[in-house]
């Protein structure tokens, strides 16, 4: 049973692949239906731990690596949120994609995703995640390439690719650091043996902790994800908000369970926590100062994978799950509903093109809302439970308790960003012809987000979060508004909001400008212009250069001059005189005798 | 019957030659070996009638030995077979030049098959060498762009390498007194040879450089990439795919076994061109603007990869540990690149043919009018960068875990370890290249070389399928392959 | 042979052998080739080789450069004279045989010397006596029968380099006919 | 049949020719070299029947003074069938190179005065048939000079060609300076050991060395201090001395360096039949030579051994590195082959300065030597029926004549291509065995700097000899370039010759049995 | 009475002379009769060590017998030789060894 949450969409994808190329519309159909299925399996295990016998993959000598399964809360958990938000967001792209063009592979894409998000969540061993953390790098490769002819959209694509790899590299060494402390690959069985220095094991962590900042897109390694929103916006949903950036998460979490979290309890968790402090703070900030819908939520996305991070290098995993779990819902909320309005606007996605949205698509517009209120943590919402945990975290830790102050910062930027969007987008009059022209969407595309605003809403009651939370620590209170963070986490609230419609409300344009935010501190110009134009290319070409002269030419061509060299110093004792080769004869006589004789 | 996969395409040839129909004659060869080729690594273990041994000369005795020593020899035939029928058939000769073409390929690959199914140090050499006249001459004739020069170049280096080669063989030959390999192995194990460690390093040096050059280790490498980019698409898929590979066969079946102080000697520079194989040539790769010499220089790159389960299994024998993971580690590896390079290049060939060109800054967007090719070459160039569910990373991944195989947590890193890590990163670098290139060529606007290219047609994929399914079986589940090796 | 006949003989060769070498005139240069092997002849006279002696005359001085001078003249070899001899390749020759003749000297100075033993014909009779009858009564007599001991040498001992010498001359005879043949009009 | 007939039949197959020659017709000299071809085959048969005195001790002529000078073992029959295999093959070369033949000599218009070209190789091939069986060094100086004179005419054969008379001169002149060497050393070894015949020698070293004092008149002084290797040395000057001339001449012959000068510009300027002659057989009348001389000095504790392997191997070394070197820049094919031949004989002589007798696990020095020189055979007499093809039919001896062959005649192109593999020494065709002998020979002496030259040699093979197949396979022929149509005799030898390189390169044994 | 080494000087001397001759000399009629002063030389060398190694009183005569040999392959070589020089005379009219270098590299 459990091997079906794996095969459905595999056979899915292969099916669409291999026979449905042409026939878009079963292409879709099967992808839904698999997933549906995959989503009601979750459903059947959740909270279950029945131990799957696993499949050898490798076998050699004593030596194995197996296709295993793994069961437990926290997948069965992160299995109803993956399939959950996949199932409405297969249902939203019926009618988002309706018209594309290549909707077969579309679909195909999808559900190449959905086995391979599944195989993260489930898999029982280190090389098994990685596999899948590699497959759902490509299903994530091919959906932002999906409209590949346009130039941006496949260098977002590459850059993706390319960026993950980048953290790929450590996250492998780090795996194999770990073989080599706890001498296994499977989550179930690693410990770490006494004497092992911490910052040999620290190492391994952070190097495992690589991963996460690739596909999590921590700083520095956040590039690919701004850019990945050129893929369809259901995408953007699924993937780049809901589910796959927060296989990081998942993955360090998992780590955490398997090893213990003492282990992080040194420079390791410090410096994820930091790490995870610092992409909250800055994407917050860049996300001020952005204009286009999807890009702000991109942002916002990046700083919440930020907290999340944060929590699980503060040793508070369950607090980072959690928000995981909330985040899933209003972000795919947003995204979702970013996407109607692009759908209405005629692919429309700069804010100050829009307004009063509200009054067009009221439907949209109010699940937007709702997703906005959870996702700036107003008392009550989905969002507010799960900061809550994370920003209690941050206060009580022993060395790093100045991250609150992050956090609190960023839970006082999120409310105005976010504001700044929903007024310029929603309300106010329409500033163009086609905000004028946007009507509400149809049935396919509001249900979806009619669910998940409910979601969105409820999720962080304890009556849902025990059950379908990956992870989740009942607090004591559920409101509980005395004691510092609290009070700072509701007045940085406030704030933000008041500040953001203050400033945006019936703007026409944007009041302030900070071109070091708008142009995400200039950090993606220094990685285009200085690492991959100088450090990249052009040492590339240096050592071509060098390949071609040093190498093909001084060492391999300077040898065979010197032959050739030679060669033509003895013909020229061939010179053709009888006198000269006499002499020769003469000489050799000499040596000859010379040598044999004396 | 192993004597017959050798023979097949011989005859083959010399039916070509007395003007059989090229073609046909070619592919019925290769059809029939590849079906021989698959009996024999479904039989192998419990049936005798796979080895032959014919006396050639008393003094020294050399005998025409064919046999399968272990399973690597099996793999290594069975990956010949299917290159060899893939390159026949998705290749095109020129007008009038059928016997050449198709003759040539069946050459080299009776050539390759019976250098990795000889267990007579002799025509192991031999047979090696035999494969590689023709090799040249295709390049030299058929080739494209700058084929003189290339081919002049591939020459002269494999030239050159094969001789150093031939130098340490016949030391090691003269040493154990036999010309057997299996017996040589044996006696080396048992003690019964046991070369000091002095002369084991010299050997091992002349069998390192001798076998590195035709496997174009750094620096050793100039040849390859300007070959494989002239060469004519069968030429390059059946030399990159499975010649080269007889250099690190040769290492594994021979040096290794017999000389493991001497290769644990050089472990360092091993060590350090491997690396070089991977970051410098690398570096090289992303610089190129051509798609063939893309490939040609990828495939230089991906041998560090090999190597460096090599030199993981040496430092370990040497040390009295064991790595049991090293050994099917590079068999997994050479199979599978040596499927995903021929597919590469017989794709590349295709781009060509249908656009007219390989420059990158000529191509773009020809997924639109060429989903199928599209599709295919994204397949194996994933494979190749070492995408999971494809055979290359399940090589890959053992590779890393035997270079971590004896890793101790107390102790550091070990060199091997070190180099593991620089090794790694090769895979960020080969992604650079390999999604670039697939960016310009397939993403992206329409140029006018695209606009109206053709799509593969059904007999254009059969070749490449042939390849692609065994890329995906075994990506999938390696063990299929990794049983072989028990 | 007495010391002075010796050196007398020996330089008469040498002094010819140096004028063949400097004369510029080829012709010059044969004729004192031929004073030369007068002198040559004379030491071998001297070391009882009568019959090598009388051949070397017969055959080298008398047939042997008189065929070369012979073909001096046919060729008419007066022109060749007037080229400047070069001194770089001069001075290498002598250097050559310089260096060749301290080698030589080398050697001689390793090598065992032996002084001038009178020929002993009376044991050499004795030990000839079971082979041949005649050769060991002239020996008896105190006559050193040069021409029967060497017939004997060469015709007993020596017949087969013989028959290939034989053959050597065909050879050469064919070989000069085929070389000079009369050119086709 | 006693062996000494064999070399009396081949004296007699050439009066028998002479005779054809003066009293056939004046016009048609072919019936001259079928005859020659027929008669040799048949004295080649009966090499394999012959015996020496061995067989039948109680004959009379088992007694004769004959065998003091004519040894007949193995190796001599090995090599006489050498001689013979060579010279049929040069005639049956010569008999297509009729028409250039005809045109250098008297009459342009007819092949009156191209009869004795056939009829010279066999007293040639007489003489190294003599040269095999070689036991003294006055009888071996005969065979040698029957050899030599005969070349000197067979190379200066096209009197109306230029070049072959120049090639002839040169030949005169450097031969006759060898002989000189010869006879000189000749005489210094004789005036030190007291004899001409080999199997003396080596019995008076032996005697010095074994016995000490017993050396009579050869080394007095050797009975001091045997022990000491550098005393023993001093008093062997002489014989040192004798032999270092006696290896100039020898090594003249073979082509070794310093003594190769000739070697290019003859093999360019002779008649092609001629140069293959001269590159396969005079060697190897050469290298037998060679082997007998060097037997009785190198036997084991002979006090001049070492001396003697120290010179050999450099002369080995320095014929490799320069035969090889200076062929990379070749472009006239005649030349290339002449240089080849020059580093050929680098790998041999490499192979007798290991000097290692045959025993269980490999072949001796003498072997290889052997062996190679037969695989030798094949390779270059084919490549000059190829020559001696192309400049009848194109005129040209440079490689640039070879262009685009692969167009003009495929089965020739691949012949040739596989020849050339073979020279240069690519596994699975004959070339190959004979340096891979060479090089377990260098090994097992641990002869390293040896080993390392030859693989430079071999390398730098690689680079001519591919040459050569670059310009039949990639380069575009001339424009003028006619397709080249083989006559049935060269067809049918190219074709023999290239199936025994492929054959003997798979399968050895053969060529060893014959010199067993 | 002269001894074998004053023999061997002079037959050297001579032999070193013809040598000399060959290398200095560019008529190549000279350079041959200086081939014929070089292999007189040797047959000095051969008949004083025949002469000096005698055994049983007499000289060795079997050192005698290449003196024969020796003298006759010697006519036999300046016959062939002069033939081919009088052959190159009328192709080429000259026997100097400057003009043949139409063979080299």
């Amino acid at each position: 049973m459990p091997w079906l949450l794996l095969l459905l969409p595999l056979i899915a994808a292969a099916a669409n692949q291999l026979y449905l190329k042409r026939n878009a519309f079963i292409a879709s159909m099967l992808s839904v239906a698999s997933v549906a299925a995959t989503f009601a399996i979750s459903l059947m295990l959740l909270g279950k731990e029945n131990a799957v016998a696993p499949l050898n993959w490798i076998a050699i000598g004593g030596f194995e690596i197996e296709i295993g399964l793994k069961l437990d809360q926290l997948a069965t958990g992160m299995m109803v949120v993956v399939t959950g938000v996949g199932l409405l967001v297969h249902v939203f792209s019926l009618a988002y994609m309706a018209d594309d063009s290549a909707k077969a592979r579309f679909f195909t894409c999808l559900s190449l995703f959905m086995f391979s998000m599944t195989g993260i969540v489930l898999a029982s061993n280190f090389i098994m995640t990685f596999m899948f953390w590699e497959l759902v790098g490509l299903s994530s490769y091919l959906l932002i390439g999906h409209w590949y002819q346009r130039e941006s959209a496949a260098d977002a694509a590459k850059k993706a690719f390319i960026t993950n790899r980048v953290g790929d590299f450590g996250f492998m060494i780090g795996i194999l650091m770990l073989w080599g402390i706890t001498g296994t690959l499977n989550f179930d069985d690693m410990k770490v043996p006494a004497g092992i220095s911490t910052g040999v094991l620290g190492a391994a962590l952070l190097c495992v902790f690589c991963g996460a900042v690739g596909k999590s897109a921590q700083m520095p390694l956040h590039v690919w994800l701004p850019d990945a929103m050129e893929g369809p916006t259901p995408v953007s949903a699924l993937i780049h908000a809901a589910t796959m950036v927060a296989a990081g998460v998942y993955m360090l979490f998992r780590l955490q369970l398997s090893i213990g979290s003492d282990a992080f309890d040194n420079f390791a968790g410090d410096t994820i926590a930091i790490v995870g402090g610092i992409t909250a703070l800055c994407a917050a900030l860049m996300a001020t100062q952005q204009n286009d819908i999807k890009r702000i939520l991109a942002y916002s996305t990046l700083s919440q994978l930020g907290y999340m991070i944060m929590a699980v290098g503060l040793l508070a995993g369950e607090a980072g799950m959690f928000h995981l779990f909330t985040h899933a819902w209003f972000k795919a909320l947003l995204f979702l509903g970013s996407g109607a309005v692009i759908h209405a606007c005629h692919h429309q996605q700069d804010i100050w093109q829009m307004g009063g949205l509200l009054k067009k698509m009221p439907i949209t517009g109010f699940t937007f809302l709702i997703g906005f209120l959870a996702l700036i943590a107003v008392p009550g919402t989905a969002g507010f439970f799960s900061k809550e945990q994370i920003l209690e975290a941050a206060h009580h830790h022993d060395r790093l308790s100045w991250l609150f102050w992050v956090a609190a910062t960023v839970a006082l930027l999120t409310p105005f960003y976010m504001t700044r969007l929903f007024a310029v987008a929603f309300l106010g009059k329409q500033r163009s012809k086609d905000a004028d022209h946007a009507h509400e969407v149809g049935p396919l595309m509001f249900l979806p987000l009619l669910i998940l605003a409910v979601l969105g809403l409820i999720a962080g009651y304890p009556f849902i979060a025990e059950k379908l939370a990956p992870a989740y620590e009942k607090p004591a209170h559920l409101f509980h508004f005395s004691g510092l963070v609290p009070i700072t986490s509701v007045v940085a609230v406030l704030v933000g909001l008041v500040a953001g419609l203050v400033v945006y409300l019936g703007k026409e344009r944007d009041p302030i400008s900070v071109p070091l935010f708008r142009d995400r501190f200039r950090i993606d110009a220094f990685y285009d212009g200085v690492l991959v134009r100088y450090l990249q290319d052009a040492f590339a070409a240096i050592v071509h250069f060098f390949d071609e002269f040093l190498i093909s030419g001084l060492i391999v061509g300077g040898s065979a001059r010197i032959a050739e060299g030679f060669g033509g110093l003895f013909r020229r004792v061939q010179g053709g005189n009888l006198q000269g080769y006499a002499f020769a004869f003469g000489i050799g006589v000499i040596l000859v005798i010379y040598f044999t004789a004396f | 019957m192993l004597a017959l996969l050798v023979i097949l395409p011989l005859i083959a040839f010399i039916a070509i030659l007395a003007g059989a129909p090229a073609r046909k004659s070619a592919v019925a060869a290769g059809l029939a070996n590849l079906a021989l080729g698959l009996w024999a690594a479904a039989t192998w273990e419990n049936s005798d009638h796979w080895s032959i041994s014919l006396p050639v000369l008393e003094k020294p005795a050399l005998h025409l030995a064919f046999a399968f020593t272990d399973g690597m020899s099996v793999i290594m035939v069975l990956l010949s077979v299917l290159v060899t029928l893939a390159a026949l058939l998705s290749g095109k000769a020129p007008e009038g030049r059928e016997t050449l073409y198709y003759g040539s390929s069946l050459l080299i690959s009776a050539g390759a098959i019976g250098a990795f199914a000889a267990t007579d140090l002799f025509f192991f050499y031999a047979f090696h060498e035999l494969a590689l006249i023709p090799t040249f001459v295709m390049i030299g004739l058929l080739g494209r762009g700058d084929r003189r020069d290339a081919a002049w170049k591939i020459t002269l280096y494999l030239g050159f390498g094969s001789i150093i080669l031939l130098a340490g063989l016949v030391w090691l030959a003269n040493l154990a007194g036999t010309f057997d390999i299996p017996t040589m192995v044996r006696a080396a194990q048992e003690g019964s040879l046991s070369i000091d460690p002095a002369t084991q390093k010299s050997i091992a040096a002349l069998l390192i450089v001798g076998f590195g050059v035709l496997v174009s280790l750094f620096p050793f490498h100039s040849w390859a990439a300007p070959a494989y980019a002239s060469a004519p698409a069968p030429t390059a898929m059946l030399h990159a795919g499975v010649l080269k590979k007889f250099g690190l066969y040769g290492l594994l079946r021979v040096a290794l076994p017999i000389l493991p102080d001497g290769m644990n000697a050089w472990l360092i520079p091993l060590l350090v061109l491997l690396v070089g194989n991977i970051l410098w040539v690398g570096l090289v790769t992303i610089s190129q603007k051509r798609l063939d010499l893309m490939l040609g220089n990828s495939s230089v790159m991906h041998m560090g990869y090999i190597f460096l389960a090599i030199a993981a299994l040496a430092s370990a024998t040497a040390t009295g540990q064991s790595n049991p993971l090293a050994q099917p580690a590079a068999v997994l590896l050479m199979f599978a690149h040596g499927i995903s390079i021929a597919m590469l290049f017989g794709l590349a060939d295709r781009i060509e043919r249908n656009t007219g060109t390989l420059e990158l800054s000529d191509l773009g967007g020809l997924a639109k009018s060429a989903p199928g090719l599209a599709f295919l070459f994204g397949m194996v160039a994933m494979a190749s960068i070492g995408l999971p569910g494809l055979a290359n990373f399940a090589g890959e991944v053992l590779v890393f875990l035997s270079a971590f195989k004896n890793y101790d947590p107390a102790a550091g890193l070990a060199p091997v370890q070190v180099a593991g890590i620089l090794a790694i990163w090769g895979v960020v670098i080969s992604a650079v290249y390999m999604l670039r290139a697939y960016r310009r060529v397939f993403h992206g606007p329409s140029v006018p070389s695209t606009e109206n290219a053709s799509d593969l047609s059904f007999a254009d994929r059969l070749p490449v399928l042939l390849l692609a399914v065994p890329l995906l079986v075994v990506g999938i589940y390696p063990n299929l392959l990794l049983s072989l090796l028990k | 042979m007495p010391l002075a006949l010796f050196w007398f003989f020996a330089a008469v060769m040498l002094i010819g052998g140096l004028a063949v070498v400097s004369l510029r005139n080829p012709v010059a240069s044969a004729l004192s080739m031929v004073a030369s092997f007068v002198g040559l002849a004379g030491l071998f006279i001297g070391l009882n080789a009568f019959f090598v002696g009388i051949i070397q005359i017969l055959v080298y001085a008398g047939a042997i450069m008189v065929l070369f001078i012979f073909i001096i003249m046919l060729l008419d070899l007066k022109t060749e004279e007037k080229r400047a001899p070069k001194l770089a390749p001069a001075l290498g020759g002598l250097g050559i045989v310089l260096a060749f003749t301290i080698q030589l000297i080398g050697v001689l100075s390793q090598t065992p010397n032996k002084s001038h033993e009178p020929l002993d014909l009376v044991a050499a009779s004795a030990s000839m006596a079971g082979r041949s009858e005649g050769i060991a009564s002239k020996l008896k007599a105190g006559h050193l029968p040069d021409v029967n001991l060497i017939g004997d040498t060469l015709f007993n001992g020596y017949n087969f380099p013989l028959q290939i010498i034989g053959v050597l001359l065909l050879v050469s005879t064919i070989g000069v006919v085929v070389l000079s043949k009369r050119q086709a009009a | 049949m006693p062996a000494y007939y064999l070399e009396a039949l081949t004296v007699f197959l050439g009066l028998v020719l002479l005779m054809v020659e003066a009293f056939g017709p004046r016009d048609s000299k072919k019936s001259v070299g079928i005859l020659a071809v027929v008669g040799l085959i048949l004295i080649l048969i009966a090499t394999f029947f012959a015996y020496g005195p061995e067989a039948k001790p109680d004959s009379a002529w088992a007694k004769w003074s004959l065998w003091n000078f004519y040894n007949f073992d193995g190796l001599a029959r090995f090599y006489k069938g050498f001689a013979l295999v060579c010279t049929i093959l040069v005639v049956l070369m010569s008999l297509d190179y009729r028409s250039i033949l005809a045109r250098f000599t008297d009459d342009p218009e007819s092949e009156n005065g191209t009869g004795e070209y056939y009829a010279l190789p066999v007293f040639a091939c007489a003489g190294m048939m003599w040269m095999a069986s070689a036991k003294d060094l006055a009888g071996a100086f005969v065979a040698l000079e029957l050899v030599t004179i005969t070349f000197y005419i067979l190379v200066a054969y096209l009197r109306r060609n230029v070049g072959s008379l120049e090639a002839g001169v040169k030949y005169l002149i450097l031969g006759a300076l060898s002989t000189g060497f010869l006879v000189y050393g000749i005489a210094w070894i004789y005036g030190a050991t007291g004899t001409m015949n080999l199997a003396e020698i080596g019995q008076s070293l032996s005697l010095v060395t074994f016995e000490g004092n017993v050396g009579t008149h050869a080394i007095p002084s050797a009975t001091a201090g045997l022990a000491d290797g550098a005393v023993v040395s001093l008093d062997t000057t002489s014989l040192l001395f004798g032999i270092a001339l006696v290896l100039i001449a020898l090594g003249f012959k073979v082509g070794a360096v310093p003594m190769q000068a000739w070697i290019p510009d003859v093999y360019q300027g002779a008649p092609t039949p001629t140069t293959a002659f001269l590159s396969v057989g005079s060697k190897a009348a050469g290298f037998i030579l060679l082997i007998r001389f060097l037997n009785p000095l190198l036997q084991a504790g002979s006090p001049v051994a070492p001396q003697v392997l120290s010179m050999l191997g450099l002369i080995a070394g320095a014929t490799l590195i320069f035969g090889n070197l200076a062929a990379i820049g070749q472009s006239n094919f005649k030349r290339l082959l002449a240089y080849s031949s020059i580093a050929h004989a680098g790998f041999l002589i490499l192979a007798l300065a290991v000097w290692k007798p045959a025993n269980e696990s490999g072949l001796g020095s003498v072997q290889t030597v052997s062996f190679y020189l037969a695989t030798y055979l094949l390779m270059t007499l084919a490549s000059f029926f190829v020559v001696a093809q192309v400049r009848i039919q194109d005129g040209s001896e440079e490689i640039a004549a070879l262009n685009g062959l692969s167009k003009r005649n495929p089965i020739l192109a691949t012949a040739l291509t596989l020849i050339m593999a073979a020279l240069a020494g690519v596994p699975l065709t004959a070339g190959f065995m004979g340096k891979f002998f060479v090089f377990s020979l260098a090994v097992e002496a641990k002869l390293w700097w040896g080993l390392a030259l030859a693989v430079v040699g071999a390398a730098a093979g690689f680079y001519y000899y591919f040459k050569v197949i670059r310009a039949i396979w990639w380069e575009a022929p001339a424009a003028s370039a006619t397709p080249i149509s083989l006559p049935p005799v060269t067809r049918g030898s190219l074709v023999i010759l290239t199936l025994a390189i492929v054959v003997l390169g798979v399968w050895p044994q053969p060529i060893l049995w014959l010199l067993n | 009475m002269a001894s074998l080494h004053d023999y061997l000087l002079v037959s050297g001397l001579l032999f070193a002379i013809g040598l000399a001759g060959v290398v200095l000399r560019r008529n190549i009629i000279v350079m041959f009769m200086c081939l014929e002063l070089m292999l007189s030389a040797a047959n000095l060398t051969l008949v004083a060590f025949s002469r000096f190694n005698g055994m049983n009183g007499l000289p060795d005569y079997n050192g005698q017998m290449l003196v024969f040999f020796v003298i006759t392959v010697a006519a036999a070589e300046v016959s062939v030789g002069l033939a081919i020089i009088v052959a190159l005379y009328r192709a080429r009219q000259t026997i100097h060894t400057d003009d043949l270098n139409s063979l080299k590299g």
